[in-house]
């Protein structure tokens, strides 16, 4: 049996506003086997990185942690109090952000920001922090790393920026490494050099969990994918399953999106509508205003999240059932 | 030049979600957002609100007059004839203190508003032409604030001398650079944002654009420093009349019946502490109101 | 053959930066846009497309060389000459949330360069152009009185399409129009703008970063890369057939959504693009080409015709 | 940077010769000579006509402004009128105590406005938040006199635990400091607190929470340093409303101090005083904003290795 570095059950984000509750994390669930990949996409607003975030343990105010539970290596995390919850974060899980311009602390040398992370787990000495911090660098491939470690972030350039964030997540060598669209910010070039660096961690041993809104990305690096919509999980696969037969509609529409535009479609693949506003979902499946085929079912009960082959499962009433048109 | 790759992806999106959910509001929408959300500040603006009604219906409020001397009975502590004493003509302490407020906001709102118009129609023209008239206008706003605002009051009514229109003048010569520093960095970001390129792309005149687009963004902007211009207008006066510089008597604000009642400290006390927490009330009032409005109007403001 | 209705004569601009130094963002590029194609620009974040496309139209200035529009320098025209071609040269903007005032409503917006230049005879007329206008961008009617902030992103991207194309412009520049949208939302809006162009006849400059987005909408495509071109052709032969090495690592690095081809090695290029505050001498591209030589940092490559597209490099051959 | 500090130099001098001019001209568009003024109507024409000349008012303005810009970089701010002594001497006087004021009032805005501000942060919206706010806005809104006579008044007067007035040891000043320090004290709360939680929203204090620093650390190593730069700035510009408040404070508790030196010669009608005085009054307050700048830019390596 694999062993799974970090297991996801039911969880659910809640956010109280003015106008009324929202779960941008509605009933999640995820595996993530050691050693692998797991990908998590959707669109802005589907709740991809507050789900990243509640796995954290950074889920910030008015947001709350409502239900289910997240555990490392089979230790339970939600009900941790914050104080060893501190311990694990960048000890055991580490987190990389989608903006490397505005994620380092800007009146603080890069060097000693990725000491710090070193010290503050390990407690070792300045002297050995800083070798660690250079080893790591050399690790990561930034060129010059004694040089690098006295540079402010604003130095530095957006690829070497997202290296040294690495670098920083990486450096206490973490079972599990959230990234958070890691590459969004970066040019083609440098992505191309980030996710390289991302499958060497996880050949390292790390399990990684990848966020992404990129397909590309995804199908590059990944090896189990999880779609979100709206909150909520509408269907999960290995890689290779969910490129070759999307089942959910959401899923199917977003790939022939895609698709349409690589292949240079005269006419592009668009999802009809726009996402729908968190407040106001219908009390069903939460695609239903945009799919182009929805039973009366659909708009009162929410479908399940069943599996149609072993390790592909859809949230949609129709999947399995006429096939992949 | 704007990266290559700027998406509004979900990490902000999440973050901002209850703005986004709430979906930006118009004028009304925030005031009633900060009427809901802001106790103190609908405290601050009925007190305010109050205040000014008591001062136009004073006459009807208070059975003694103005300026009616009472001799037998000077200095009297507060009683139930004179709930805040007499003064040292054993005039009413708190009728004067109602036509004082007359005086006093009058002195709060006039310069606030003068300055507000010199100020804004400066720091516009500075913001938005740069160049010379940029460079003049800031080198007069510089040397404005480098006086300690106290003292280059002091020098300008030493040189107009006392009486209320003065005190106007001062005040607004006093104020305005302030204003025209934050009107001027506010049309410079206006300025430099997208939808006024994109308004000089489509070939809309300048004269236009500073009408539809510039002007109207700082609205909000001055508003609040209307605001909270009032009760620094409110503090000067009142210290250049504790000084024996600002209005002159027989017109009585605040602050001139502190500088009389000075004498009497340790006898009536009464005489400074009631209009000087009168003072301190309707102060308070504008900054909380000033403040709500703040962070309803203007968030990112607040930091300079 | 259509005429050429925009040309770029050695365009090159400068903008000063801190610390005495000077940014490089456009040197010497020539290139022409004929009337009813679509040109586009593609390049990774500081190669001075946005700057070009801003030159084009002229609400930046060159530090030298002209701009041609129909075979006449808008460089060289006093403000006044140029006022009446303002509204043949338009630009969509690639942030739909700075770009539009928001205390303006739709109607607003959208009326704003029909008053500007006096199209409609009433006000009556400029309301029934403006509903003409959010038809053909695709809003519904009622979106008339409402503000910008209370749509999505592919919302207010259309109405600021509805903005550019409301003066009957002959030519547009699309600066990064669905950079800020997903993927669903971006399609519709390419789609939009196809159709535009058709139904229109207008000519596009579309200036991305996304190769695949560039690809759809363009007929020929030019690659920038510091400031210069690198790469210059049809949308078909550069695709196939990328000459200059820049174009190709580029091509190559585009992740692409087909899980199948992961084990394909891809082949990475180095480092970090150079700045454009300090660009290296001769080829710019060199410090990170993986075949520069000597001659590379000595001279500087022209553009030279090479098959069917022309490419800055002296080491492609035919 | 240092090319720009010498800027802002050139700069900071051009304002200061501006509001010698305009303090020049202002005090001199009075009407009436102030000869005849200062020594009242029993003056007779020769002694006014033979002082005016002495003194140089009988020249175009012009002569009189370069005459007093020469006398003034040498240290010569003229004789004070109504005091028959040379200003600058008074100058130097009064500068001690209204420094010492100043700095006794600056300590304690400065610690007690931060302590505030940190506090309203860390319980954002929270009890303490609210009351610590409202407090420190009630700072703001307190007019100094007012302070100043609360405190002379139940301190002084009533519980005679610091003496009414007098410089004469640390306590005479204890009063006037906090008198003068409350307006301060507010503004660096507030400032303090709005800078803080919008620092705290930053992406690199997630950052710093992911790597697993707790709330302290993060406050402590992160947030503060960032928080304190606009901090920092508004301290140094505050001397401008320091002197401003020892005009207030100086009069209230009758220390010799250069505010209530200014409203001697207000009333004395005494022109080169006045001179005096607010040109040391500017000069404090633009080297405050001179060095709020050169702070500025040693604490924020952003702007330190550019320029």
């Amino acid at each position: 049996m694999e062993h799974n570095t970090l297991e996801v059950r039911g969880l659910t984000v809640c956010f109280q506003t003015a106008k009324g509750a929202v779960r941008p994390v509605d009933d999640v669930s995820l595996k993530i086997p050691q050693g692998s990949i797991v990908g998590v996409v959707g669109e802005s607003g589907c709740g991809k990185s507050m789900t990243a975030r509640a796995v954290m343990g950074l889920v910030r105010s008015p947001g709350k942690i409502t239900g289910g539970s997240v555990t490392l290596d089979g230790r339970e995390l939600t009900s941790l109090p914050e104080k060893e919850r501190r311990k694990l974060r960048g000890a055991e899980i580490s987190m990389i952000f989608q903006e490397p311009m505005s994620s380092l602390n800007p009146v603080m040398k890069v060097g000693r920001q990725v000491a710090e992370a070193v010290r503050l787990h390990t407690g070792c000495s300045r002297a050995e922090a800083r070798a660690k911090t250079l080893a790591i660098f050399r690790e990561v491939e930034i060129p010059e790393p004694e040089a690098r470690y006295d540079c402010y972030p604003h130095e530095l350039s957006g690829g070497l920026r997202q290296r040294v964030l690495i670098a920083m997540a990486a450096v206490c060598r973490p079972k599990l490494l959230i990234a958070d669209e890691p590459t969004t910010a970066l040019d083609v070039t440098v992505e191309a050099q980030i996710l390289k660096l991302l499958e060497r961690l996880r050949d390292a041993g790390v399990s990684v969990l990848l966020i992404s809104h990129d397909l590309g990305v995804i199908a590059r690096v990944c090896d189990y994918v999880y779609v979100m919509y709206a909150g909520r999980i509408v269907e999960q696969a290995g890689t290779g399953v969910i490129f070759d037969r999307p089942q959910h509609p959401y899923t199917r529409g977003l790939f022939r999106s895609v698709a349409s535009l690589r292949e240079g479609a005269e006419t592009l693949e668009t999802i009809p509508g726009v996402v729908p506003n968190l407040l106001r979902l219908p009390a069903g499946c939460s695609f239903l205003m945009r799919c182009p085929s929805c039973p009366a079912r659909c708009e009162n009960e929410i479908p399940p999240l069943a599996e149609t082959e072993p390790g592909h499962a859809v949230r949609c009433f129709l999947a399995g059932k006429e096939g992949a048109t | 030049m704007p990266p290559g790759k700027r998406r509004k992806t979900e990490e902000t999106a999440d973050l901002r979600l209850q703005s986004q959910l709430c979906e930006e509001e118009r004028f009304w929408d925030l005031m009633r957002r900060m009427a809901r959300e802001n106790r103190t500040a609908v405290l601050s603006f009925i007190l305010i609100v109050l205040v000014v009604l008591a001062s136009l219906l004073a006459p009807v409020l208070t059975p003694y007059d103005e300026n009616g001397m009472d001799l037998m009975h000077r200095l009297s502590p507060p009683s139930q004839d004179h709930l805040l004493g007499t003064d040292e003509g054993g005039r009413d302490e708190l009728t004067r203190l109602l036509y004082g407020a007359r005086v006093s906001l009058l002195i709060g709102v006039v310069p606030a508003l003068l300055s507000l118009i010199l100020g804004s129609a400066l720091g516009v023209i500075a913001g938005y032409r740069g160049g010379l008239a940029d460079a003049v206008i800031m080198r007069a706003a510089d040397v404005t604030l480098a006086f300690p605002s106290m003292l280059l009051a002091m020098v300008i009514m030493y040189s107009l001398g006392g009486g209320i229109v003065n005190v106007f003048l001062t005040l607004t010569l006093v104020n305005w650079a302030n204003v025209a520093r934050v009107v001027r960095s506010r049309t410079l970001a206006l300025k430099s944002s997208e939808f006024v390129e994109a308004a000089r792309v489509i070939g809309v005149p300048e004269g236009r654009i500073m009408r539809r687009h510039i002007l109207p963004n700082c609205l909000p902007t001055l508003l609040v420093l209307f605001t909270l211009n009032i009760p620094a207008s409110i503090l000067t006066e009142s210290s250049l009349s504790f000084l024996g510089l600002g209005i002159q008597p027989p017109n009585a604000s605040w602050g001139l019946m502190i500088n009389t009642g000075r004498q009497y400290l340790y006898s009536a006390p009464w005489l400074c502490f009631a209009p000087g927490a009168a003072i301190m009330l309707i102060v308070l009032a504008f900054n909380f109101l000033g403040n709500g409005l703040l962070d309803v109007l203007d968030p990112r403001q607040r930091k300079q | 053959m259509s005429e050429i209705l925009l040309e770029a004569r050695s365009l090159t601009k400068q903008f000063p930066a801190a610390g005495k130094k000077t940014v490089h963002a456009v040197s010497g590029v020539s290139l022409q846009i004929r009337e009813g194609e679509t040109l586009g620009l593609v390049g990774e974040s500081g190669c001075g497309k946005s700057t070009l496309g801003r030159l084009m139209i002229r609400t930046l200035s060159p530090t030298s060389g002209e701009v041609l529009y129909r075979g006449q320098s808008i460089t060289a025209m006093k403000d006044r000459e140029f006022m009446p071609l303002r509204r043949e040269l338009q630009l969509v903007f690639q942030d739909p949330y700075a770009s539009l005032d928001p205390r303006m409503t739709v109607r607003d917006l959208i009326a704003e360069p029909l008053e500007t230049w006096h199209i409609c005879e009433s006000r009556n007329a400029v309301t029934a152009r403006v509903l003409e206008l959010l038809r053909a961008v695709g809003l519904p009617e009622e979106f008339l009185r409402r503000y910008p902030q209370q749509f999505s992103g592919g919302q207010r991207q259309r109405i600021g399409i509805a903005r550019a194309i409301a003066a009957d412009p002959s030519f547009i520049v699309c600066d990064e129009p669905v950079s800020a949208l997903d993927v669903s939302v971006q399609n519709q809006i390419l789609n939009l703008l196809k159709e535009l162009k058709a139904s229109r006849r207008l000519t596009f400059l579309f200036i991305s970063h996304d190769l695949s987005v560039v690809r759809y909408l363009s007929d020929r495509v030019c690659v920038m890369f510091l400031g210069r071109i690198c790469e210059i052709g049809t949308t078909e032969e550069v695709y196939r057939n990328p000459r200059h090495p820049y174009t190709r690592f580029l091509l190559d690095a585009v992740p692409v959504p087909d899980p199948a081809l992961r084990g394909k090695e891809i082949r990475l290029l180095k480092g970090d693009p150079p700045s454009p505050a300090d660009p290296p001498s001769g080829c710019r591209f060199r410090t990170r080409c993986p075949f520069a030589t000597q001659r590379c940092a000595a001279e500087e490559p022209e553009l030279r015709e090479i098959g069917a597209v022309r490419a800055a490099c002296h080491h492609v051959e035919e | 940077m240092r090319r720009s500090i010498a800027q802002r130099f050139l700069q900071a001098l051009i304002v200061l010769v501006g509001v010698v001019l305009l303090t020049f001209v202002m005090l001199r568009v009075v009407p009436g000579n102030p000869i005849e003024t200062m020594m009242g109507e029993h003056a007779d024409a020769a002694t006014v006509a033979r002082m005016t000349a002495e003194l140089g008012l009988d020249q175009p303005m012009h002569r009189q402004f370069l005459r007093y810009l020469s006398s003034a970089l040498r240290g010569d701010f003229g004789t004070s009128y109504s005091l028959g002594k040379p200003v600058s001497l008074l100058l130097k006087s009064a500068f001690r105590n209204t420094l010492y004021l100043a700095l006794f009032a600056a300590l304690f805005a400065w610690i007690l406005g931060v302590a505030c501000g940190l506090v309203c942060a860390v319980s954002k919206n929270r009890l303490p938040d609210r009351l610590f706010l409202g407090f420190s806005l009630l700072g703001i809104s307190l007019p100094v006199f007012m302070a100043a006579m609360f405190l002379q008044y139940v301190l002084a007067f009533k519980l005679k635990w610091f003496p009414i007035s007098g410089t004469d040891s640390w306590r005479g000043f204890v009063l006037p400091a906090a008198a003068l320090g409350w307006n301060s004290a507010g503004q660096v709360a507030q400032m303090t607190r709005t800078s803080l939680l919008e620092t705290l929203q930053e992406d690199y204090i997630e950052t710093a929470r992911a790597k697993g620093l707790g709330r302290f650390g993060v406050l402590v190593r992160h947030a503060l340093r960032n928080a304190m730069l606009p901090v920092l700035t508004l301290m140094a510009i505050q001397f401008s409303g320091l002197l401003s408040g020892a005009v207030i404070t100086e009069t209230v508790f009758s220390i010799n101090g250069v505010g209530r030196l200014m409203v001697q010669a207000i009333s004395g009608r005494d022109i080169p005083l006045l001179q005096g005085t607010s040109l040391l009054a500017t000069s404090v307050v633009i080297l405050g904003s001179l060095l709020a700048d050169c702070l500025y830019s040693v604490l924020d390596p952003r702007i330190r290795k550019e320029g």
